[in-house]
């Protein structure tokens, strides 16, 4: 067996069953929890209603808080869209999601998708220089922060170095991109990119207590 | 444990420990002589006792992305980078991942996060008690929408149970769980203060009725520091004709339990509220111009209760909106520019935002709003059991320049609050600055400006 | 041993010009993908170089790949082969049949002891040796007696180099590749379904020529004409890097001659010459025609999971297999779920 | 033309391989001029579109001089319309192209006259000037040629 089948086959359904059973665990693991009843006499009906309204309107910055996190924030935003676009625009990879849940969209040409890619490494690399810099994250950062901003960007570099090639085989960088993917599927559930799901958990659960009492959320 | 036994030990080193926190000249407080071993077993396990899928859904999903920094008033005013909000629960973390997080069981086994020391406990002792004002302006901020103010309230039981609490804070929680009252006002001292305003503004003030349809409770704060306040609450209530009383057996609102980590004080606390309003068969029960008080009551009573209570818990700038908004009341016009300071607990927190506004509109002042006030209003820095500790003050002093930088902005001639805690740390900064801004009490301008119904 | 004349007797006594030599190194240098400015070397070299024997056996094969190099484009067959080898044994092709064959193999071997090529299409069946026989002799046998005396083995087309379609799953025969069997002799992998005729003649020239073997990938195959993919090479390229794909065969993409890339092309991954040497004489190869490369002359193509389906996918196992990873998340969510609370509630008894 | 112009795959006019060569020619004449170096690029290694070699082909269009060879089948060698840029064409006796090559240079290599044959023609002319009937060296010149 190659490398690249070894990618393509064993090696990424590994990291789906982990992805699935870890996230899956760690979700449920939090939903299991005990909630208690909130007995208080609500203001306003919270709930699912709040729920939604916070996972939605918490991707906006509150006017007062502006200036002050406008960089992070634009960074943000630009490697989550970056990752987006490359992630679900390039060709090859719609081809393979088609493959996978019989659904296709129309995509991206590649020079823009290198484009992008570029630019989400570049992204990448400014937030990763103000983790270290600014001693706020300076000091709240841990393991888990750096080798999960790795393993997120290493798939997009080694997309990135296919068309570029440095004289390798073809199928050992798509082996190596693939086995990229597969590290960032299985260190997903584990860590803080966990947020992919947890955000909706965390922003829903404060939307459905604050829009409860009628506070600012 | 007692609250005499102070039992201050020495400051401690940081400088070894940790390079990017400054060692700060504090001391850092126990209670009792547990060992530490202990100590931490028990800071830990009580953190997490609680938890259910909300708070773990919070420690589960931060990003580290440092944004809850921008929002606290005290990096703000420090540029401290310990006292971003979410550090702050930094060596809490060690104990829901181990005891509670989905993956608890590999992080005890193979001991995956380092283990927390009762030295790092009593270094976040200053961040969880004296740097934390529970405002939950962060709360706002946080991408993930995590409640870091909920997670603080939550480390302070387990701050509580191991015996690392402020002991000013100890000191007035335990006494308002022995005595009734933080600051020492038993039932006595309640009765001959109730009168004295009585006769002082020849006003009826209504006392342990059978029954009433609204049971009115005060601050301990008030009672000792602003007294006005049972004439001004007993002037409105008898100008609208309502059925009301106070009562000896239940008129604390504030609830250190709830501020110093307590949970079975803050029980007890609340309880005794209830127990004397179900007693009377209240309606209602009106809390007075306090903070934490309506967070304890409004939105927590029930939940000491175990379940809904027979009655309506409403703050008084609530019932002052409404009477007036309903016409049961009347106010004469008022012609100042005023602003107005939003109690954390009461406005960001409690969701009355919008009722001291109408209040005032009906006042027909001119209503300068705080910068980026309202529901992002900047604390006083005093809420939280923060004015209480006494070590804090540089620092409460240093936070405050934020606040005065604020109401100066609106150059108002008043400046009105509707929470006597917030109003005496106004006042403590007003003398520690020599500022020329006094927070007055909401509700006594509006009892000094009714309409006499007859002439 | 006899003395086998030089490829420059041959010639003069054939009466070819010193022009039509050089026409002949020229397309030998394009052969073995040299540089013109190599041609003096090649014509020197070529002068002074002895016809090797060749035997060529044929195991569990179709003949295509014999059909392939007889057409090849190359200097024709009788020009460059027959003059510049010696080709002593083709069993497809020579006239003798029978033990007289045999006995000319065997001639050939002993005259040519240490020195000769063998040429291998077809794989080698190990199942039952009678699956496949030339004169009583089973394939192995056949092939082991063979090469014990070669110079270097060439296995040509994907059945010889990788087992091709008799060892397609399920593989009925044991059939297997030359290089699972011959260990100590150099194989040279011209793999290819069939292969481009013009890598066998080069293969052969450069031998010929500078008496070496071609520099070999990990596979064996030589570098020259496997060093790149077919995608590297290819003249849609273009199309895929600005995300211009046919979808269909009958659409207005595939009409516009877009890359075949969501039709399954196997170019990215597929190792050969096709794009440059091209087929039938120079005039086109397969994707030229509107159709993707199914990547024959790389190893177990046809058990490669469909020529149609595009290469990037992966294979994520059954649904069942995926429905049991979601319920073990599950079960394990709730159960690490319902043991924080039992330590909870624990904590909260003891107080 | 045909029915096969009507089938559905079809040429587009542009895929963009004639324009590097072209310049690559460019660059090979500045190396003739300035160093008096040829250039020789083997067509066959580069990939081209369908329609692109007649394209490449059309660009250069024909100049003053084309040489039919015969040697191991035919080839066409003639100058483009770019003086030093020819196009050399061998095909194998069956009539398949074998190489098609561009020259950069004065005169291809292959249209001189080689030593070897020089020396083989001579040593038949002195063989003739020896006596031998007129005959049998034509004879032989013939079979010399095939």
């Amino acid at each position: 067996m190659d490398l690249l089948e070894l990618a393509r086959g064993p090696v990424i359904q590994i990291a789906v069953y982990v992805l699935l059973i870890g996230s899956l665990w760690r979700l449920l693991g939090i939903l299991f929890l005990q909630q208690k009843p909130d007995f208080s006499e609500p203001r306003q009906a919270g709930g699912l209603r709040g729920a939604l309204k916070v996972i939605w309107t918490r991707a906006f910055t509150a006017p007062v808080f502006k200036k002050a996190t406008v960089y992070s924030k634009v960074l943000a935003y630009t490697l989550h869209i970056g990752l987006f676009v490359t992630i679900f625009f390039f060709v090859p990879h719609i081809v393979f999601f088609t493959d996978v849940f019989g659904v296709s969209w129309p995509g991206l040409p590649n020079n823009v998708i290198f484009l992008v890619g570029v630019i989400t490494v570049g992204v990448a690399l400014a937030l990763l220089i103000r983790r270290i810099t600014h001693p706020v994250l300076r000091l709240i950062s841990n393991f888990d922060d750096y080798f999960s901003w790795f393993v997120t960007i290493l798939p997009v570099v080694t997309g990135l170095i296919m068309p570029i090639r440095f004289g390798v085989r073809f199928e050992t960088l798509l082996a190596i991109h693939i086995f990229s993917v597969a590290l960032l599927l299985v260190w997903l559930p584990f860590s803080k990119l966990a947020h992919t799901f947890l955000v909706f958990v965390s922003r829903g659960t404060t939307g459905a207590i604050l829009e409860r009492r009628g506070a600012k959320t | 444990m007692s609250t005499s036994e102070l039992d201050v030990k020495n400051a401690f080193d940081m400088e070894s420990k940790r390079l990017s926190i400054k060692a700060p000249e504090i001391r850092y407080d126990k209670q009792g002589d547990t060992p530490d071993e202990e100590r931490v077993q028990k800071a830990m396990l009580h953190f997490v006792k609680d938890f259910g899928t909300a708070a773990a859904a919070y420690l589960d999903s931060c990003i580290h992305c440092g944004m809850c920094a921008e929002a606290c008033h005290y990096y703000v005013a420090t540029g401290d980078p310990k006292y971003t909000p979410i550090w702050k629960l930094e060596p809490f973390k060690q104990a829901y991942k181990r005891e509670a997080s989905p993956f608890a069981f590999f992080y005890r086994k193979f001991g995956l996060k380092k283990k927390v020391t009762v030295e790092e406990l009593e270094e976040w002792q200053h961040l969880i008690y004296d740097s934390c004002t529970v405002c939950g302006r962060c709360s706002l901020i946080c991408p993930m929408g995590i409640d870091i103010a909920s997670l603080v309230s939550t480390a302070r039981h387990g701050m509580f149970k191991a015996g690392l609490v402020p002991h000013e804070l100890h000191a007035v929680a335990e006494r308002a769980e022995i005595d009734g009252s933080p600051l020492g006002v038993t039932p006595k001292v309640f009765e001959e203060r109730l009168e004295w305003m009585e006769d002082e503004h020849d006003v009826e003030i209504n006392l342990n009725k059978d029954k009433a349809d609204i049971l009115v409770v005060i601050s301990s704060i008030e009672i000792q520091k602003y007294p006005a306040a049972f004439a001004a609450t007993a002037k409105v209530l008898n100008a609208v004709g309502e059925s009301w009383t106070y009562r000896s057996d239940g008129f604390e609102a504030t609830n250190f339990g709830l501020l110093s980590g307590n949970l079975d004080w803050q029980r007890d606390i609340s309880m005794r509220i209830i127990d004397a309003a179900v007693k009377v068969g209240a309606k209602m029960v009106l809390l007075p111009e306090c903070g934490h008080a309506y967070m304890a009551l409004r939105w927590m009573g029930a939940n000491m209760y175990g379940k809904p209570l027979p009655f309506k818990v409403r703050h008084v700038s609530e019932y002052l909106a409404d009477v007036l908004n309903s016409g049961k009341l009347k106010v004469k016009k008022v012609d100042k520019s005023v602003t107005f300071h939003d109690p954390c607990q009461i406005s960001r927190r409690g969701g009355a935002t919008q009722a001291p506004r109408d209040i005032l509109k009906h006042l027909g002042v001119d209503l300068r709003e705080l910068p980026n006030g309202g529901d992002y209003n900047w604390c006083c820095g005093g809420g939280g059991g923060v004015v209480t500790i006494h070590r804090a003050d540089e620092l409460r002093y240093k936070v405050f320049k934020l606040k005065m930088d604020q109401v100066e902005a609106t150059e108002a001639e008043t400046l009105l609050s509707s929470c006597a805690n917030c109003r005496q740390n106004f006042d403590d900064c007003q003398n520690h600055y020599d500022w020329k801004y006094t927070a007055d009490s909401l509700l006594e301008l509006v009892a000094d400006n009714l309409q006499e119904e007859k002439a | 041993m006899k003395t086998t004349p030089t490829l420059g007797q041959v010639l003069q006594a054939r009466g070819v010009s010193r022009r039509g030599f050089l026409k002949y190194c020229a397309t030998t240098a394009s052969l073995l993908a040299l540089p013109p400015t190599m041609v003096p070397r090649i014509a020197a070299a070529l002068e002074n170089a002895r016809r090797p024997s060749v035997i060529w056996l044929s195991f569990q094969e179709c003949t295509g790949c014999t059909e392939s190099l007889t057409r090849s484009a190359s200097p024709t067959l009788e020009g460059l082969i027959f003059d510049s080898i010696s080709l002593d044994y083709h069993h497809t092709l020579q006239a003798a049949s029978g033990e007289a064959a045999e006995a000319a193999r065997h001639a050939a071997m002993e005259e040519n002891m240490g020195s000769y090529l063998v040429l291998v299409d077809g794989s080698i069946p190990l199942g039952n040796p009678g699956f496949s026989t030339i004169a009583g002799i089973s394939n192995y046998d056949m092939l082991m007696d063979t090469v014990a005396g070669a110079a270097a083995v060439v296995a040509i087309g994907s059945c010889a180099s990788f087992g091709g379609i008799p060892g397609a799953y399920p593989n009925p025969t044991g059939a297997v590749s030359v290089r699972d069997l011959v260990t100590d002799k150099p194989i040279i992998n011209v793999p290819g379904c069939p292969p481009i005729p013009m890598v066998i003649t080069a293969v052969l020239a450069q031998f010929l020529t500078f008496n070496q073997l071609p520099e070999l990938d990990k596979l064996g195959r030589p570098k020259a004409f496997f060093g790149q993919t077919i995608h590297d090479r290819c003249y849609r390229r273009p199309f895929y890097e600005q995300g211009l794909f046919a979808e269909s065969f009958d659409d207005e993409g595939a009409r516009k001659g877009w890359c075949l890339y969501k039709l399954g092309c196997k170019g990215p991954i597929t190792y050969n010459a096709c794009a440059t040497v091209k087929w039938n004489q120079g005039t086109s190869f397969p994707i030229e025609s509107g159709h993707p490369c199914l990547g024959c002359s790389e190893p177990d193509f046809w058990d490669g999971g469909g020529f149609y389906k595009p290469v990037s996918t992966g294979d994520f196992g059954s649904g069942a297999a995926l429905a049991g990873a979601a319920a073990a998340g599950v079960a394990l969510g709730v159960a690490a779920a319902a043991v924080s609370r039992r330590r909870q509630a624990k904590t909260i008894k003891e107080g | 033309m045909t029915s096969l112009d009507r089938i559905g795959v079809q040429a587009e006019p542009l895929y963009g391989n004639v324009t590097p060569i072209l310049y690559e020619v460019a660059h090979a004449l500045d190396r003739l001029l300035e160093q008096a170096e040829p250039t020789i690029i083997d067509l066959a290694s580069l990939p081209f579109a369908p329609g692109e070699l007649s394209q490449l082909e059309g660009v250069l269009g024909t100049g003053e001089i084309a040489a039919e060879l015969d040697a191991l089948g035919a080839s066409h060698i003639r100058e483009t319309a770019f003086p030093g840029v020819w196009w050399l064409e061998h095909h194998n006796t069956a009539g398949e192209v074998v190489g098609r090559y561009l020259e950069i240079t004065r005169t291809p290599q292959i249209l001189m006259s080689q030593d070897a044959d020089i020396s083989a023609g001579r040593a038949r002319l002195v063989d003739q000037l020896e006596g031998e009937s007129p005959d049998s060296t034509n004879g032989a010149g013939t079979s010399a040629q095939t």
